[in-house]
């Protein structure tokens, strides 16, 4: 795709900034990077004998895990996409749980889910008229909601809940359940051939099986966003305005595209995303509203979009790994992670194969230094301590940017005040 | 800014006013909405404000306000993200609180050393953000969050038994640490007690402005938040300074426990305040990361904080306060920009009837992007 | 037949009157100069024929029509089409992406769009490749996709603001046959300039703007360039002195096999070797993007070398971090002033600190001081004349030329033994422009030496001693400035020429020819009296 | 710097002192947290009905100190409430320093014995105790021989539910294996209030074959209790009689018993004491013997099983005449 210089281009100096190397990982590689890391899995499971860490309720587990981070981390998406940084998820997402449990135990769960998206749109639209009308810096709006929202559901829960039947001041009375559903054949299928505990095969039908079994429509409608969001920020009219927005404002007001409405519109869908994210929090994960019950999901699902290079896939893997680590992590921790020493072990060995291949021999003795040690961890104990399972996914996620990190590119103008009528 | 501009420092007073007063307005419309009476809540939290004792605990909480703000404002003075103030103070904190309890010098030495611990194990843990920032190219913020939940884990881990956890009664505590290491606050008699490191954050204060305004180092720091590319040119290497910024960032923010520390709790245990290093977002923000406009902003917040309280007793819900503080927030940095674009534009217009008085050759030619631009 | 009518137009900003009663009127199917001086309003004038600013008084009118525009696509819906001074181009969207963008509804965003834009392409030689992504092409290409992009929403008044600012001779040329063409075609062109021999050459009528008014009008065949620029200055322009050779056998600057290489391997520059001696100026001439900036990081220290060696006097520097190099005598003039000579949001005399921390007036030791900076940066706005109301403005404030003048004296203050001085003088106005070559030139006289980069070869040719061409990160060829024309060089810069470059005479160009140059050979220029001229 | 103006305890003086009874100042969660807090208020509200005086209850504010909390108890102590309870081991310091300052005043804290002070009455609870017969109780019940216990957060409080709970089983039968699983390292994370997270590690518990779950965790053990139910494995509920909660009452059949502590009856005990004009004070462990912490028997299955309840009540003697010491972390 980047030959930049043609018989045809004779002025062409060849020396412009050169498109970073690699920066765009083709298909068949990434498929191939996710196969080799699965079957490496799939080995550790094997050695060590910890079935749970692919079977298929963990995964399903994971799923639900993942989808409230992935929600905020799509509407992160979709607000940098447009150039304005939103730090203020946390603050929506609580928004989303303290409206979707409202309307939801008063009017059913659809409702609920509804409102939940207006009020997470709400607190976007909030965040547009401050960063995008007034111009104020992008975080220091972000941090402001997320106070203000924690203070509205605070001061609003006892006034809306109270008094109502299982209701308290920090709590919403029940909510009906939403419904959720298993592909009927196929999930057991994979459930037995997950059981079987063959290598590979056995730890897909487990990944596989996540996605079919006990799966709430929610659920369904979280995944299938993943794709829209793909599929309307590049493949439509509408999504080039928007992203447009977020490369050059400039550019795009001197095309006539009025960016103002665009940047609005992308911080209320990132809103209502976030929204649709506390929602599923207080109607499909738990049946309530709960004071605090989002604990800092806004954050992370902005790291998990940044470790997905602002991209939906790369977010819904970042998504997925934070729903997954802390999935083993509840699902009795201490032996799934002891399985993980090992085959962060594997991985180091690996990554010092492969640095030696690349003649980087201190980085590569480096690296298998290390992951001596970390073998050496796992071979010396049979559990590792509760405090190491906790902050698993967070050092997981440290390692792979440190790892990724000067690969990712985020949209030009990101963060950046814009005012119509500046373009030079 | 030398000369004093009367209309200049009117609106830099006239700024803050004004949002304060739009965000007690809208609090009170707030109330009248739930149906509560909107003034009366001010009247009490105002009179709060006039007792000694919450004077006391107003000047004690915005002592750890404004440490931890300061830490966060130093990266925003180069443009850098220290999200993780959070956990950098709680582990300088819990280090301090382990080596007071387990080493036992003269107060002379035991104190800074105390001091110094939190220094540098808040340093180092802004430090690993840094290191990865710089070699690595890790996004400041998504590292900092990261740190933050490790450090959670962490202080977790020394609070086991087996490693510097001393259980007592139900609560996790390091052990109470030597008397040596206890600084001693100043009595205010009925009031209670102002924490001694009180005055460390006022010192703290004008180091960080006399560091910033007045030294070369300073000035550094200060082109790299202004423009790294400029910076850079002038001769500043930009990862050092990252790297530095980040390491003073987090030695200060390794401080912010400290005044509860060593003045009252004597004990990093569980009741140990968390969140202040988020607060110290928002403060620093609400000062405009200058020493003296986070001095206010923390006394402000101390207020709300302090002052709530009372309202529960009238039967108004405190988290009217919380209210308060996110719309007292959005409303300040709302008007500090109005107010710097009116500066802006007025500036513009001073230069621009400069121009016209000369002649000939002094109009130019413009590119307003960049001037919009950082 | 009048495509535009522009009457009566009145814009006014904070403190700026940029337009007052301006008519413009531009015949269908001609090209139609704008030429006046930096700030003259020319480019505000435009923004408000394509609609993205609104006039405070006047009218426009259309083909006949008057009109009202409340944003660019009002003005593209009446066929005007703009290619901005600055590129409008986002650099992660692909070419494709950028050309459909905002006009979705014409061939949508997929094969139809990209089918059309290889047809346009085609159509006008343009060589546009859809599906690159922006950032990988480099300025001439960039400025067709510009073009490209007017082209596509079928535009029938075409707006050029500056468009050859940034491209060599022949570029210039490709382009002003584009132009003709389109001409041919009935399309009405507005084309904005300084330099006033291309003007001259390509406008069928020139309008004169001067302090954002309507001074005159012009006939390119009644007029010469200089002419033109007493009209837009609105005096009698300063006649050109003549300087001698000052150069020195002592060497101040070497550089040895140079090389430095991309993260990929890729050598960005290549082989680099040449001498700067005491009161000499090297000029180094090349096509945009073909290692010019990364020699200058690497003098500056901003980049560091992979092999080869650098050496001040007697110093060898290659290692030498930044602010040393500063310190040790190494002025620097950047090439982008915004980002990297000024700090925007900042006083005037922060700025003066800028890149000279550590040196006196501005520390004593380790601490700053101000006071020292302050009085000094009044001294450098009274010697090299920036128009400012006082040194406790902010950068941004100024405009570009005042903001120049003051990167030079910051510069000069401190006597530098080498200045890399990178375009100094684009953007700015002619009044300007002269001041800062005669603050060179004098420096010059002191024994400096300056490395000298700058896509106007008029002023390359005139304040050089020596040039060199740099061609893919290599100096490929060299030429003697007394008698190379900017023809010449323009090949060697687009790689067809390498070696010692020898003049060929042709009588009816002199040496250091002006502005008249590019694209108008055997023009109406009167070339030892162009305005920019610099006899040697 | 010099104080301005009076204290807020000194300064306004309505003199309504004598006709106010007991205050509550509650811990992080507050009232509505389905647990202490909640137990406390229910003491509150008994005391309000049969002694006929005027009581408060007071929330805490996020990230507060000491100092505040000192405050909030003196303050309360200072318009004249008497008993004053501090919900939970976060009031130590606060407790002793409003002790201090009003010894005409009884003090209560729940959760701690650290204070030792004449007007201060330490509320605790052998909770241990009641988790080691419910350990029993699984160790009995289990078909598996695996049984689960889930902690919301990892403290030295939740630590002593565990350890009671595992030498429990161990004592009743050495072959039954224990997992166990705390949500969250701190309270902020939410170990308390998730219960999604509490259904999550319960399901993993029951994968690994565990057939009988003690959760406490607060909310969080409402998911656990769901997952429990759906599988159709036992849970054993904490605190309160969770069987005959109505939040519940879709799992009840799944609900073996609870271990319960009753907060609310030790409240209302010092409440009682004090309007007695003999307060109690000094530590007041609530155990076994005193009956303020046990095991529920509103479940008929639990309760009609005879062997099981004869195994429990033999445990419970041996506890009580101190032949078996439970372990408390
Ligand atoms: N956004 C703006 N708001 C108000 N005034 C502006 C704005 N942008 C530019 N100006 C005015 O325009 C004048 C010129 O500014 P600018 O710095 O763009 O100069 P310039 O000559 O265009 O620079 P350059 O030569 O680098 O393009 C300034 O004096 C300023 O008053
Ligand atoms: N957005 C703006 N806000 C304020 N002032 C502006 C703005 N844009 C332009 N100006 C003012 O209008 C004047 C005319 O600017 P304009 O860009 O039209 O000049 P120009 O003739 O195109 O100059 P150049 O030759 O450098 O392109 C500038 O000097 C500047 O002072
Ligand atoms: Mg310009
Ligand atoms: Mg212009």
């Amino acid at each position: 795709m980047t030959a930049p210089t043609t018989a045809t281009d004779v002025n062409q100096p060849s020396l412009q900034p050169a498109a970073p190397t690699g920066r765009r990982m083709s298909w068949p590689v990434l498929l191939l990077v996710v196969a080799g890391a699965l079957a490496l899995v799939s080995i550790v499971r094997i050695i060590t004998g910890a079935d749970g860490i692919t079977n298929v309720s963990q995964m399903s587990t994971a799923l639900q895990l993942a989808v409230p981070i992935g929600l905020a981390g799509l509407g992160g998406l979709w607000a940098e996409r447009a150039g304005v940084v939103n730090i203020g998820l946390e603050g929506m997402l609580i928004l989303g749980t303290w409206f979707g449990a409202w309307a939801g135990f008063q009017w059913g769960p659809w409702t609920g889910v509804l409102v939940g998206i207006i009020g997470g749109c709400l607190g976007g639209l909030l965040h547009a008229v401050v960063t995008v009308t007034f111009r104020v810096n992008h975080i220091v709006s972000g941090v402001a909601i997320n106070i203000l929202a924690l203070g509205a559901t605070r001061y609003l829960a006892p006034l809306a809940f109270e008094g109502h039947q299982g209701g308290s001041a920090k709590q919403s009375p029940a909510i009906e359940p939403l419904g959720h559903f298993t592909v009927p054949g196929l999930s057991d299928a994979l459930r037995d051939l997950n059981a079987k505990g063959w290598f590979f095969v056995s730890d897909i039908a487990g990944l596989l099986g996540g996605l079919v079994t006990n799966v709430s429509w929610l659920t369904l409608i979280a995944v299938a966003l993943i794709p829209a969001t793909w599929w309307i920020l590049w493949r439509t009219a509408f999504g080039l305005r928007l992203r447009s927005c977020g490369e050059n404002p400039v550019a795009a007001e001197s095309l006539g595209v009025n960016v103002y409405k665009y940047k609005y519109l992308a911080v209320i869908i990132s809103g209502g995303l976030a929204g649709l994210g506390g929602a599923f929090l207080s109607i499909v994960a738990n049946p309530f509203y709960l004071e605090g019950q989002v604990s800092g999901r806004g954050y992370i699902g902005l790291a998990a979009m940044i470790f997905g290079n602002w991209m939906p896939g790369g977010l819904a893997i970042g998504a997925g790994l934070f729903g997954y680590t802390d999935s083993l992590n509840l699902r009795g921790g201490s032996t799934n992670v002891h399985a993980l020493l090992l085959l962060g072990a594997l991985l180091l060995l690996v990554g010092a194969i492969w640095l030696a291949v690349r003649k980087k021999y201190v980085h590569a003795v480096v690296t298998l230094l290390v992951g001596a040690l970390v073998f050496a961890w796992y071979a010396g104990t049979n559990e590792v301590p509760n405090q190491v399972v906790a902050a698993t996914p967070y050092v997981i996620t440290l390692v792979v940017l440190a790892l990724s990190a000067q690969r990712l590119r985020m949209p030009k103008a990101d963060g950046l005040p814009y005012r119509k009528g500046q373009g030079g | 800014m030398k000369k004093f501009d009367k209309e200049r420092a009117l609106l830099a007073v006239a700024g803050p006013v004004i949002a304060l007063a739009v965000a007690f307005a809208l609090s009170a419309i707030v109330l009248l909405a739930s149906g509560k009476n909107p003034v009366e809540p001010f009247a009490l939290m105002f009179e709060q404000a006039t007792f000694s004792d919450v004077q006391v605990l107003i000047v004690n909480q915005a002592s750890m306000y404004y440490i931890a703000a300061l830490a966060v404002a130093i990266g925003f003075r180069m443009n850098l993200f220290n999200i993780g103030v959070d956990g950098q103070y709680q582990l300088g904190a819990i280090m301090a609180a382990v080596v007071g309890a387990h080493m036992n010098l003269p107060a002379v030495l035991q104190i800074p050393l105390l001091l110094l611990t939190a220094v540098f194990t808040g340093a180092f843990w802004a430090g690993i953000a840094g290191v990865l920032k710089v070699t690595r190219g890790v996004s400041e913020v998504v590292a900092t969050i990261m740190l933050n939940a490790i450090a959670t884990s962490l202080i977790v881990y020394m609070w086991k038994p087996d490693v510097f956890g001393v259980k007592i009664g139900n609560n996790s505590t390091t052990g109470e640490m030597h008397e040596s290491g206890w600084v001693p606050g100043i009595d205010m008699g009925e009031a209670g007690e102002i924490y001694g490191l009180v005055v460390l954050a006022a010192l703290l204060g004008i180091g960080y402005w006399i560091v910033l305004n007045r030294t070369r180092f300073g000035f550094d720091l200060r082109a790299s938040g202004a423009s790294t590319t400029a910076a850079a040119a002038s001769g500043v290497d930009p990862k050092r300074m990252v790297l530095t910024a980040m390491l003073i960032s987090g030695g200060l923010a390794g401080l912010a426990g400290l005044p509860i520390l060593l003045g009252d709790s004597h004990t990093y245990n569980l009741n140990f305040p968390t969140g202040i290093g988020f607060l110290g977002i928002g403060i620093a923000l609400l000062g405009r990361n200058s020493p003296v406009g986070i001095a206010f902003a923390a006394l402000l917040w101390a207020w709300l904080d302090k002052a709530s309280p009372e309202l529960d007793f009238y039967g108004y819900d405190k988290e009217i306060a919380v209210i308060m503080q996110g719309l007292i927030v959005l409303s300040v940095v709302v008007s500090y920009e109005a107010v710097r674009e009116w500066g802006l534009r007025r500036q513009q217009r001073r230069v621009g009837a400069e121009l016209a008085a000369g002649h000939v050759l002094g109009a130019d030619n413009n590119s307003p992007k960049e001037v919009a631009g950082r | 037949m009048t495509a535009v009518e522009l009457a009566g137009i009145t814009k006014r900003f904070p403190g700026v009157v940029a337009n007052h009663d301006i008519h413009l009127t531009v015949r269908k199917g001609t090209v139609h100069a704008l030429v006046g001086e930096n700030g003259a309003g020319k480019s505000t004038l435009m923004k408000i024929l394509y609609g993205m600013q609104k006039p405070d008084e006047g009218t426009i009118a259309i083909h006949g029509e008057t009109v009202s525009f409340s944003s660019p696509a009002d003005a593209i819906a009446r066929g005007i089409g703009m290619v901005h001074q600055h590129f409008m181009l986002a650099d992660n969207l692909t070419v494709l992406e950028n050309v459909v963008l905002g006009s979705e509804k014409l061939y949508g965003i997929g094969a139809k769009a990209r089918r059309k834009i290889k047809e346009i392409s085609e159509r006008y030689g343009l060589g546009v490749r859809p599906d690159l992504l922006v950032e990988e092409l480099g300025v001439a290409a960039r400025q067709r996709v510009e073009i490209l992009k007017v082209l596509y929403r079928g535009a029938t008044t075409l707006i050029l603001d500056e468009p050859t600012a940034v491209l060599v001779p022949q570029e210039v040329d490709a382009l002003f046959d584009n132009l003709r063409e389109l001409k041919a075609e009935g399309l009405s062109v507005i084309f904005i300039s300084h330099k006033l021999g291309e003007v001259l050459s390509v406008a069928d009528d020139i309008t004169v703007i001067r302090r954002g008014t309507t001074v005159g009008t012009a006939v390119p065949a009644e007029t010469t360039p200089r002419r033109l620029a007493e009209m837009m200055v609105g005096s009698e322009l300063p006649t050109p002195e003549t300087a001698e050779s000052t150069v020195t056998d002592r060497a101040v600057l070497t550089v040895d096999k140079l090389r430095l290489l991309a993260p990929g391997g890729k050598a960005l520059l290549d082989d680099i070797s040449f001498t700067i001696h005491a009161g000499e100026v090297l000029g180094i001439a090349g096509v945009e993007g073909n290692g010019q900036t990364e020699l200058v990081d690497a003098l500056i220290g901003l980049r560091h070398a992979d092999s080869g060696v650098i050496r001040l006097a007697d110093e060898e520097i290659t290692g030498w971090a930044t602010r040393k190099r500063r310190e040790e005598g190494i002025g620097y003039i950047p090439e982008d002033r915004h980002r990297h000579g000024l700090l925007l949001e900042a006083p005037l005399w922060e700025n003066r600190i800028l890149g000279h921390v550590t040196e006196k007036p501005n520390a004593k030791g380790f601490w700053l001081d101000p006071k020292a900076a302050q009085e000094d940066t009044r001294r450098i706005v009274r010697q090299y004349d920036v128009r400012t109301p006082g040194i406790d403005v902010t950068a941004a404030s100024l405009s570009g030329g005042n903001q120049q003048k003051l990167i030079v004296g910051r510069e000069m203050s401190h006597r530098p033994r080498f200045l890399i001085a990178s375009h100094p003088t684009r953007g700015v106005d002619v009044g300007a422009q002269a001041a800062i070559w005669d603050h060179i030139r004098e420096a010059r006289r002191e024994g400096l030496a300056v490395l000298l980069i700058s896509a106007d070869l008029d002023e390359l040719i005139g304040l050089s001693d020596t040039l060199r061409v740099i061609y893919d990160g290599r100096l490929v060829a060299d030429a003697d400035p007394a008698t190379i024309t900017p023809e010449e060089l323009g090949s060697a810069m687009t790689g067809a020429a390498a070696g010692h470059l020898e003049h060929e005479e042709t009588p009816e160009t002199p040496a250091g020819a002006g502005k008249t140059g590019a694209g108008a050979p055997g023009s109406a220029a009167d070339a030892p009296e162009s305005p920019e001229d610099e006899a040697r | 710097l010099s104080a301005c103006g009076g204290t807020s305890t000194s300064s306004d003086s309505d003199g309504s002192k004598s006709d106010k009874g007991l205050a509550i100042a509650y811990d992080v969660g507050g009232r509505g947290d389905q647990s202490f807090n909640d137990a406390a208020y229910a003491g509150l509200q008994r005391a309000e009905k049969e002694f006929g005086y005027e009581t408060a209850d007071v929330e805490p504010t996020d990230g507060e100190t000491d100092a505040d909390k000192e405050q909030r108890l003196a303050s309360l102590a200072k318009q004249g409430y008497n008993p004053v309870v501090g919900v939970g081991y976060a009031y130590a310091a606060a407790v002793k320093g409003a002790a201090e300052k009003y010894p005409d005043t009884t003090f209560g804290i729940v959760d701690d014995s650290t204070v030792e002070m004449d007007n201060v009455a330490d509320l605790v609870f052998a909770e241990e105790e009641a988790s080691y017969l419910a350990g029993v109780a699984a160790a009995e019940t289990t078909k598996t021989d695996v049984v689960g216990f889930i902690g919301g957060v990892d403290i030295p409080l939740i630590h002593k539910f565990r350890a009671g709970f595992e030498q429990g089983v161990k004592d009743t039968d050495p072959g039954v294996k224990v997992v166990s699983q705390f949500l969250t390292q701190t309270a902020e994370e939410g170990g308390f209030s998730s219960p999604d997270k509490g259904k999550a590690a319960a399901e993993g518990q029951i994968e690994k074959k565990a057939d009988v779950i003690y959760t406490a965790a607060g909310l969080s053990g409402q998911g656990a209790i769901e997952a429990a139910a759906a599988n159709k494995v036992w849970a054993i509920g904490v605190d309160s009689d969770q069987y005959a909660q109505e939040a519940l009452a879709k799992y009840k059949g799944s609900i073996l018993t609870s271990a319960t502590k009753d907060v609310a009856k030790s409240v209302y005990k010092l409440a009682q004491s004090v309007e007695d004009k003999a307060p109690r004070t000094g530590i007041l462990r609530g155990d076994l013997s005193t009956g303020e912490v046990g095991l529920a028997n509103s479940n008929p299955v639990f309760a009609d099983n005879a062997k099981l309840q004869d195994v429990i009540e033999t445990a419970k003697k041996k506890i009580v005449s101190g032949d078996i010491k439970v372990q408390s972390s």
